[in-house]
């Protein structure tokens, strides 16, 4: 069960490193983000997958922690493409 | 009973992996922003959720088993609302081009 | 080659890496990131070597961990304060690089 | 064994890639988005190394404070930024890539030769631990062996935050830090902010508690809560308090205070500053912790908020 569950964390790492390429490639803002997300998300299971077969309960604290900050710094990107957005098209529909 | 639960845990772990390529897939090759948000979303709840669930039964107290529920509702909760605002930028990104 | 040896490598690598971002980029932002690289492969070579100190039922030495952790926090702290002078630059017209502009329109700043 | 080492090399590959990213990226937004996902993968490499009190700090600083900090910068920055198009000459660039190859060549080096019998204070750590009433052997080091560091580390967090407020322009002195730009959002984002913190809030006193015995510790747990507090003023569900404002000038402070006022006690009663008599350290150290707790998420906050600045609106 312990290979299967490493082997599993490294095919989740591996194809979310297939999506690193929207990272580098965009071509928006958008893009960039959505692939970071996924890399957290990922981060996320593969931390527990490898967490759970190597019997290590930290690894968990470290995933949780992980799902909590991915998101506060997703929505730091999110607001730092849309300032970006505001800076060049001035206010098309804030209220 | 062990082996049944194992295989249960090959099952939906393998198939949380099929969700994750699938999204990664979907992020590479589909045309545009929103059709890419749509690919990553599934790959980020139903892939996680499949691998917590697999992953619950080889959970070995109930604390662990309650973080890794914890984990999947914090990156469900993450993901509703980070997709909704990334929707927001590429559209407002697709009508301005 | 050992796990231990082969991210050893990689804090080498990164402090290559962080070190050349710092030297040839002029913009002032990305200086602070590549201080960043720089100082996260100097603590991941603690890890290495705390790595390789596992001794009494541990997985590493304790020290050089503890050591790094209180580094990333100065770090931190380092980090926002470079941060914050940058956007003061900025602000008070003083640019947020290095280059000498060729015509800024309105900005004049003295030779560096 | 081979399996667990093309996983290392994958993670070390990914490591350096993200690395050489947030390096040569043209645009810095797409680099610090470089960084961020760097962050999150060199946490992963901790977690191989066996660190995880440190995997957990470089999860939370790394790829979240830090991210959130320069992901903010280079949203301003970007059109000066824009304007500049010049880089070094070739020539240059090769002669700063040989030298940082030398530097790294030599490091590796020294990499390869370390000592086969490495040094380690595990043994002594360990020994020593008890006498603390703590159970994880990093923290033991933090908050007992080497407090000293802890306390400077804790006077450095406060003195950065007394630079950056420093930096306010005149008229927004003993204003507010303003927090990004106002971000035109509807429910979505404070749905997000009203529902996240209670999860934040528990897990970051969790993992403060836990880390008396098991990896974690106050300065994870108030990263933590340093976020979650970021997320309420990022969503407009509450302000950012006036720097002049008297509590927020006590709590910045009442971390250091505690332990230091601790630390004193301890030359009466334990014989050394920073010294705690045998059979209370568990309860002073985490007596010292919980105020410092505070302290850091408050500091970590206002850090990446940013200095105050004047405010049009009201």
């Amino acid at each position: 069960m312990t290979e299967f569950l490493l082997a599993a964390a490294g095919a989740v790492m591996f194809t979310v490193v297939l999506g690193m390429v929207r990272i580098l490639r965009g071509p928006g803002d958008a893009d960039r983000v959505m692939a970071a997300q996924l890399l957290g998300t990922g981060g996320v299971a593969a931390l527990l997958l490898s967490g759970i077969a190597r019997g290590r309960p930290a690894s968990l604290d470290l995933a949780l922690t992980l799902a909590v900050l991915a998101a506060f710094a997703s929505i730091g990107f999110v607001k730092g493409a849309a300032m970006g957005q505001d800076k060049s098209a001035e206010g098309d529909d804030d209220p | 009973m062990s082996a049944l639960v194992d295989l249960f845990t090959v099952a939906a772990v393998s198939a949380g992996i099929l969700f994750f390529l699938a999204g990664v897939v979907g992020l590479l090759r589909f045309p545009d922003a929103l059709t890419r948000l749509h690919a990553l979303t599934k790959a980020d709840n139903v892939g996680l959720g499949l691998i917590v669930a697999g992953l619950l039964p080889q959970a070995s107290s109930l604390l662990e088993a309650l973080k890794l529920v914890l984990v999947w509702l914090t990156v469900l909760l993450a993901g509703a609302t980070v997709g909704q605002l990334i929707a927001r930028v590429a559209r407002r990104a697709g009508t301005r081009t | 080659m050992s796990p231990t040896t082969l991210f050893g490598l990689c804090g080498a690598a990164l402090v290559g890496i962080g070190l050349y971002g710092l030297l040839t980029d002029s913009r002032l932002l990305r200086k602070i990131i590549a201080f960043n690289l720089v100082g996260s492969g100097v603590f991941l070579l603690f890890g290495v070597i705390a790595r390789r100190g596992a001794a009494a039922e541990l997985f590493g030495d304790p020290v050089p961990q503890a050591l790094v952790i209180t580094g990333i926090v100065v770090a931190f702290s380092a980090t926002a304060l470079a941060v914050a002078l940058l956007l003061r630059l900025h602000e008070a017209g003083g640019g947020a690089t290095f280059d000498t502009p060729a015509d800024e329109a309105g900005v004049k700043r003295p030779d560096p | 064994m081979s399996f667990e080492l093309s996983y290392e090399l994958l993670v070390g590959l990914l490591v350096l890639t993200a690395a050489a990213w947030s390096v040569a990226a043209r645009d810095t937004y797409s680099a610090t988005v470089g960084f961020v996902s760097y962050g999150l993968l060199i946490a992963i490499m901790w977690m191989q190394l066996q660190a995880f009190d440190v995997a957990l700090a470089e999860v939370a600083i790394g790829s979240g404070l830090t991210g959130l900090l320069l992901l903010s910068a280079a949203a301003r920055l970007r059109a000066a930024e824009a304007r500049v198009t010049s880089r070094p000459p070739v020539m240059l660039r090769i002669v700063a890539a040989l030298a940082c190859t030398a530097v790294s060549v030599s490091i590796a080096a020294t990499v390869l030769r370390l000592p086969e019998s490495a040094p380690s204070l595990a043994g002594a750590a360990v020994g020593a631990l008890p006498a603390t009433g703590l159970g994880n052997p990093v923290n033991g080091v933090l908050m007992a062996f080497r407090a000293f560091d802890t306390l400077l580390e804790k006077v450095v967090l406060v003195l950065s935050l007394v630079g950056v407020w420093s930096l306010a322009p005149e008229p927004g002195w003993s204003g507010r830090p303003r927090l990004l730009h106002p971000f035109a959002d509807d429910g979505v984002l404070r749905f997000l902010a009203r529902t996240l913190p209670p999860i934040g809030l528990l897990f970051g006193a969790h993992l403060m508690w836990n880390g008396a015995d098991e990896p974690g510790g106050a300065f994870q747990g108030a990263t933590v809560l340093a976020a979650m507090w970021l997320l309420v003023l990022m969503a407009g569900l509450g302000e950012a308090p006036r720097i002049r404002e008297r509590w927020l000038r006590v709590a910045v402070v009442a971390g250091p205070m505690t332990f230091i006022t601790v630390g004193l006690a301890g030359i009466g009663v334990a014989g050394a500053f920073l010294a705690y008599p045998e059979p209370h350290a568990k309860s002073l150290i985490l007596f010292v912790e919980l105020p410092m707790m505070l302290t850091i998420a408050l500091v970590l906050a206002l850090l990446v908020a940013g200095p105050p600045e004047p405010t049009a609106g009201p």
